[in-house]
């Protein structure tokens, strides 16, 4: 038998030496280009961190093709961030070039540090969900392809950060980012009554929906929706497997903007919504990738050094968002759930 | 004509292509090709593929792997089942390249080649192996130092920042809490009992690099409690090299706590007004330094929107030094996990419970003072649950 | 000693007393007497002697008299009844003497000669008198040429603030406006048949000087659309005499919209970015003037916490021009009322049925096209009811 | 019959002629002193204001006495402010002296105009509600007669708006005011269910309660209140009279801090919860004047020019207040109400 709950391994085993060495003990950091920083320790010692961007959904050949990178550069050590890059570090000057030219050589980014659009926090969508609405992997590829320079260039001033879900349970930080692209079902769920009483627990089933639209079925056996009350969230599906909402004509996408989760100069904030549906266009999703880099390049023009897309927004008004955006407005952006109030104006303070 | 057009459109541009490694896993594994196809199927068709579910797993374990089935398995048999595996990654995703090439290895063996690094709660995520394969594999990367990480309605694989590896603004140390607390709670993360998922995320400042405030029931952001320091040789050479400290820096901070003397160009820091924003430590890296008296506030009940609204973490414990063996915050996450268990409905998140009985009954559970810091105001309506 | 020792200690102090006031209309009043009696009971005892209504009223009117009995008419047998006329004051609290005379006089003979100047939704509160009176009390005041105001589930009594009478910042005439909605539903005032109260409140501009977002349901403010106005010679005048422009102006424009050029002493404003706040209009009142295209926000539901929480108004209309007849308002509160009554449950304000039927569903029905201007923001939330 | 529905007089009938002429023409005004401004029309036409504090609650002789200040000095005309305050107008400087000086006779005071505390916006309370859970006038009086020269000096550098309220119904701007005095009761209902079922309406009775803590009396006619459940707030007793809250022991009265309702600077606020509870202790409620005065005190202390309450508070921050003041924080502050999550803080930035 195997051993288990031996959980993972102790990460002092994973650090290469000149970490280990100065761990705890950074003072200040560097950087240096968008791909590159520099870290100096209190004794003086220094690590450089070279940055690389990955499509996350790799083959283990990739990996291996990594390790090759570290173990010829950097003592056989790498680590991946939050966002699923590849950083590769070294306290040698001498090694950043060779670093990035192996990169460069595997047709990778090298980027993301600072003031960029670094790498999408995304999730499965067509290639492993079944809740999916639309594909997470293919969206990126489609959006990076787009925003490629804002990854290797600095040509912000301040980070976006952006995030894709395949549906609304929104796996990542969809909700808390700048940018963020959500697949969406439009359409109820279909129900297969065949199914439904061997494979779903009714009560359960009709207790699952948030808006009670769900009732047993007043015609035989299973249950139905009423499509009126339905705002196609899929936690029925979830809990019973015979509903799925998945539909080639009604899926489509919703963007959100203006979130962020630092607390540097203003407090974390949600993600409102920016374009209610769009739709889902594969392989490439023209309609997504060129209302973000829309999005992206008014607020270019239009913010101050350092202000990220919700501080903006904030600054100058949801409607003047719309305005300069040229983004419309419509009912859909008017909340209509559990907490809705909170969000309506009671101000006279508005620009026209 | 090639069988997969839509895909194949994808490996063109700039950034590299998940469909180039799809198809590199594809050329000695049939189930890697034959979820090609399945994508493919979904690109044309515009709907998923998989199948809701299904229970797999390990001998003793009651999560760590995703069942799934695809609905089209006569077209493609190979990856009728295709399986997740979730591996525990270590503490700030920090590798040595030989257990990289042990886990290609068994990956290879056992499964598709597929895989992501990382998912987004923080496991590395094995794609798409058969039922019969999970057993073996899970014992393979048991020899090899691996363990599980979560799924279902238990502990989730913990995960924080890079924090003291690398990071000067570390205020505790991400890295051996998350281990630690993961290895403390191995029952929790492996043998779902609760009423659903909970998460726990660790930042070592408030710049939050891993989203905790965002995606965990349980968040840990460092903080001090004394004043920031400011060199004020070095803001000298920053204004030389042309920063504005006025507009960048004192009009920005959100406690209106600096001033700056354009004179002597000496910034000054009224400790009592700062929020600890981190903005000026940001953006002059070398002139400004984090406090001393470190440690982290403890926020509760991150979630994404499902079913009553996302949440951003609540402040819980505003400030707790934070010291192996972090005995505090273990039986305060014992105590937590015990009335959540006791008070929570089935599917419902710690959020969605205390949002049912009121942050006040879940203080007084935890035998936790109400502090002003916990809210952004007071209450405004009058109705108060007097206990007099 | 004196019967009233606790109330008797109100007459002293600086502010005026309303213990002399009530023992002034004692003098010949034994309904204002015996009121001084209950109220010193309950400065003793500490609870109210007055019960719950009963239902007292004019002929063909439904509201305008509160009832009002004690629950010790024996000890106070000339306030056991005590019933408020609730009588509609002038637009504006304007008053001739000789119209306050009279209603003195009707009053004395009428009531207890004890009133309020006024109540707070802007009634002249006429306090204490017994059923038989209400009738003839009426009959004297409408030969004086006033009318009753609301009370129950109908249109209460429209109030606005001094506006144009006096105030150089109206951005319409709040008195006209006042009057005329008064007049044109009259039958809505005194015949209750809504689901609950209805307020409407006018304010001249954003200063909103009869608190008309948190105190009624329908809420006009004045505001403009162009520009406001800057006189660059009075603002000099202003700094002659010490103002700091910056500090105290500029940097408090919560649009950041003003400009100081220290130098030319000269302010300028980017009118796009006002939101017109009025505050650097209120500071340097001879210098800047509130701008020429002048109109009303209209807003919706506010009102205080009983049920579910208190709410301020709502925009609803960001613009509309406001001169009479005042058509378009008219018809857009005629469409409110209908769909309230349809929609609207019992002891309803309208702002909870909004909240319960959500604001789109509301607008829809109401014909307005949403715009951002109606919210702090858009949903955070993804589940949009798509009408797909 | 008397006419019905002729609503109140036409207010052109009631304006002084000094204001007809210059009716939407006013260019600006200036504060001459607490109780005195000068409005200027374009012409050129002044007018000057004298305002009076009044207890609101008056006898008709008092009415009268006002009557006499404006035939001797006004044209016989006067008007009230939106806050129960007289305002006498004239466009003739010499009369302004005579004005004060009749008022001063009465002993009435002259101020409340400009950055001063002005008359309390307040309602029946003892005097003539069956609801109130204290007295309004007499609250009134004892606070004014402790901030008396609030009204009639600059003290402030800003307004501070007070409300009174004696139930939690608050007919006023209670809930949006600098400072505000509530009356709560805190003990359930008292159900005599001996007249219950004579004088009530049994299911809306039941269905009143936000709380659903009312339902029928298990044990015969009637129905019971679960005190775990009841949040005091007597809508039962408004729909029921044999209900009543009133309660010599329990009531009491709770401040509330920091809202507003202009516009200027900051858009409208609700105030919070400062103290839950203070004893109702007439005539004087030394309590409650104490406490306001103190939290007046430490506000002018700390707050910048212009700074209303909730804009001083919102700046510092909470924390800072209840540090400040010394006031003490306690679970009741905390929101567990419909919207309550709203509240919860989910930010870093804080201070100690
Ligand atoms: C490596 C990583 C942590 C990890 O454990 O993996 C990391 C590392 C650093 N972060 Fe971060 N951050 C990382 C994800 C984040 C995230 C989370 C996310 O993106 O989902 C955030 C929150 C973003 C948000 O608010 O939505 C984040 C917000 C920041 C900020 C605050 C930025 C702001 O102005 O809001 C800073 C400070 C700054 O850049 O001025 C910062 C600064 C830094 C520094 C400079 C800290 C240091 O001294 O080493 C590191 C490199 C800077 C850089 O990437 O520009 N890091 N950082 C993550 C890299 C992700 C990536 O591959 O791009
Ligand atoms: C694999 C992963 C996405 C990825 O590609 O990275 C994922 C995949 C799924 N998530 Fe997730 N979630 C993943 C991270 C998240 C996160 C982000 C995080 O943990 O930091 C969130 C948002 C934070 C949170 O927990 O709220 C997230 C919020 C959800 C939700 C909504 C939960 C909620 O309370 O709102 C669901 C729905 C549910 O639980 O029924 C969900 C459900 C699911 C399920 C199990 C689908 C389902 O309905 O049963 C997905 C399985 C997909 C598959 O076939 O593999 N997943 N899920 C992530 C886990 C990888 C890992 O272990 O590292
Ligand atoms: C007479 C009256 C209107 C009426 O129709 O009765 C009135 C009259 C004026 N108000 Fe007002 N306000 C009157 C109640 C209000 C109210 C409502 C209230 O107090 O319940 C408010 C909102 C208060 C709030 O936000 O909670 C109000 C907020 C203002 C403001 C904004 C103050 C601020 O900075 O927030 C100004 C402008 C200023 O003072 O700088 C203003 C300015 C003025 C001016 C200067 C307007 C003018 O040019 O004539 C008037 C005299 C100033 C003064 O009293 O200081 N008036 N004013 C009300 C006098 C009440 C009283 O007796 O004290
Ligand atoms: C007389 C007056 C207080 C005063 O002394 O000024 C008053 C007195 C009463 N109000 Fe009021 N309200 C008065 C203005 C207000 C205001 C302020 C306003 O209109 O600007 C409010 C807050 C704004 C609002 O409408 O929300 C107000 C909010 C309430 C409420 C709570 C309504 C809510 O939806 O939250 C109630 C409770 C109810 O309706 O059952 C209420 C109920 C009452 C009742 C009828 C008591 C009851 O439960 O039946 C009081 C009768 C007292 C009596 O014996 O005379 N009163 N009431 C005010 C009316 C005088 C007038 O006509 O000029
Ligand atoms: S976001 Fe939805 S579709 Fe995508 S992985 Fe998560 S649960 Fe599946
Ligand atoms: S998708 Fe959501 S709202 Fe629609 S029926 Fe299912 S659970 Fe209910
Ligand atoms: S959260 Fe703070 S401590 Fe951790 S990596 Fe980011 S900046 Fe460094
Ligand atoms: S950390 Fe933030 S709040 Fe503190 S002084 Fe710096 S900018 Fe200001
Ligand atoms: S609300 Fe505006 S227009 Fe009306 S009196 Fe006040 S300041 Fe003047
Ligand atoms: S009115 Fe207010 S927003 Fe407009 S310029 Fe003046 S201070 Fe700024
Ligand atoms: S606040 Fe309450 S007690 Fe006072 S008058 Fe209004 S309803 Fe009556
Ligand atoms: S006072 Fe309010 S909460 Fe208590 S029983 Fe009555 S209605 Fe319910």
């Amino acid at each position: 038998m195997a051993r288990t709950d031996i959980g993972p391994p102790d990460f002092r085993t994973m650090l290469p030496e000149a970490i280990k060495a100065n761990y705890g003990n950074w003072q200040y950091h560097e950087i240096l280009n968008p791909g590159v920083m520099r870290h100096t320790a209190k004794g003086g010692a220094q690590l450089y961190t070279v940055r690389v961007g990955s499509p996350r959904l790799i083959s283990v050949d990739f990996v291996r093709d990594l390790c090759e990178i570290a173990d010829a550069w950097c003592d056989g050590f790498l680590r991946f961030t939050s966002r699923a890059n590849v950083e590769f570090m070294t306290p040698k000057k001498e090694n950043v070039d060779g670093i990035i030219a192996a990169a460069k050589k595997l047709g990778l980014p090298v980027g993301g540090v600072g003031d960029c659009i670094s790498n999408i926090v995304h999730t499965q969508g067509w290639v492993h969900c079944h809740s999916a609405a639309t594909d997470a992997s293919g969206l990126v590829k489609a959006i990076m392809d787009d925003l490629y320079d804002y990854f290797t260039e600095f040509r912000l001033s301040s980070k976006i950060r952006i995030a894709v879900a395949c549906c609304i349970n929104m796996c990542g930080a969809v909700h808390c980012s700048d940018l963020a692209v959500v697949g969406v079902h439009t359409k109820p769920p279909k129900v297969d009554n065949s199914r439904v009483p061997s494979v779903c627990e009714i009560p359960s089933t009709i207790r699952s929906c948030p808006t009670g639209a769900i009732r047993k079925n007043p015609d035989g056996e299973g249950v139905v929706v009423n499509r009126e009350r339905c705002m196609y969230c899929g936690n029925c599906y979830t809990v019973c497997p015979a509903m799925p909402l998945s539909d080639a004509e009604g899926d489509g996408l919703a963007i959100f903007v203006g979130g962020k989760v630092s607390n540097a100069r203003k407090s974390p904030m949600f993600s409102r919504l920016a374009v209610s549906y769009l739709p889902n266009n594969p392989p490439r999703w023209p309609e997504v990738t060129s209302t973000l880099r829309h999005i992206i390049e008014v607020f270019m023009t239009h913010s101050r050094k350092y202000e990220r897309m919700g501080e903006w927004i904030e600054r100058i008004g949801w409607e003047r968002f719309f305005t300069l955006t040229g983004i419309e407005f419509t009912d859909d952006h008017v909340d209509d759930f559990t907490m809705a109030t909170e969000s309506y104006r009671s101000s006279m303070q508005f620009r026209w | 004509m090639s069988s997969t057009p839509l895909l194949d459109d994808l490996e063109n541009g700039r950034w590299p292509s998940f469909v180039k490694e799809i198809k590199r896993a594809a050329k000695n594994n049939p189930a890697a090709k034959d979820l090609l196809g399945i994508v493919e199927l979904s690109y044309k068709e515009k709907v998923t593929h998989w199948k809701h579910g299904g229970i797999v797993g390990v001998v003793g374990y009651g999560g760590g792997v995703i069942g799934r089935y695809s609905d089209v398995p006569k077209m493609f048999p190979a990856a009728e089942q295709f399986h997740t595996v979730r591996v525990n990654h270590p503490s700030g995703w920090f590798y040595d390249t030989k257990s990289l090439r042990k886990i290609c290895d068994i990956w290879e063996k056992q499964g598709s080649g597929i895989t992501n690094f990382h998912g987004s709660t923080g496991d590395i995520i094995l794609l798409g192996t058969r039922t019969e394969n999970v057993q073996p594999c899970f014992n393979e990367l048991s020899d090899a130092g691996f363990d599980l990480g979560g799924s279902g309605s238990c502990l989730r694989t913990p995960a924080g920042c890079i924090g003291p590896a690398r990071c000067e603004w570390a205020c505790f140390d991400t890295l051996d809490f998350v281990n630690d607390v993961t290895q403390s709670f191995q029952d929790e993360l492996h043998r779902p009992r609760w009423p659903y998922k909970f998460k726990i995320k660790a930042s070592g400042c408030p710049n939050d690099c891993v989203a905790a405030i965002a995606r965990s029931d349980f968040t840990l952001i460092g903080t001090w409690r004394d004043s920031l320091v400011i060199d004020n040789e070095e803001i000298k050479k920053y204004v030389a090299k042309g920063v504005n400290m006025r507009e960048d820096i004192v009009d920005r901070c959100p406690g209106s706590s600096l001033s700056y003397d354009e004179k002597t160009q000496t910034l000054t820091v009224r400790p009592d007004e700062c929020v600890r924003c981190m903005h000026c430590i940001n953006k002059l890296t070398k002139a400004i330094k984090i406090g001393s008296k470190r440690g982290a506030t403890i926020l509760i009940g991150g979630k994404a929107p499902i079913l009553r609204g996302a949440f951003l973490s609540w402040v819980l414990v505003p400030f707790m030094e934070l010291k192996p063996p972090y005995t505090e915050i273990k039986d305060l996450l014992a105590k937590i996990w015990d009335w959540w268990d006791e008070h929570g409905r089935n599917r419902e998140r710690i959020a969605e419970t205390i949002a049912r009985t009121g942050l006040k009954e879940f203080l007084k559970a935890m035998g936790i003072k109400p502090v002003p810091q916990m809210v952004k105001h007071p209450r405004s309506n009058p109705f108060v649950f007097y206990n007099r």
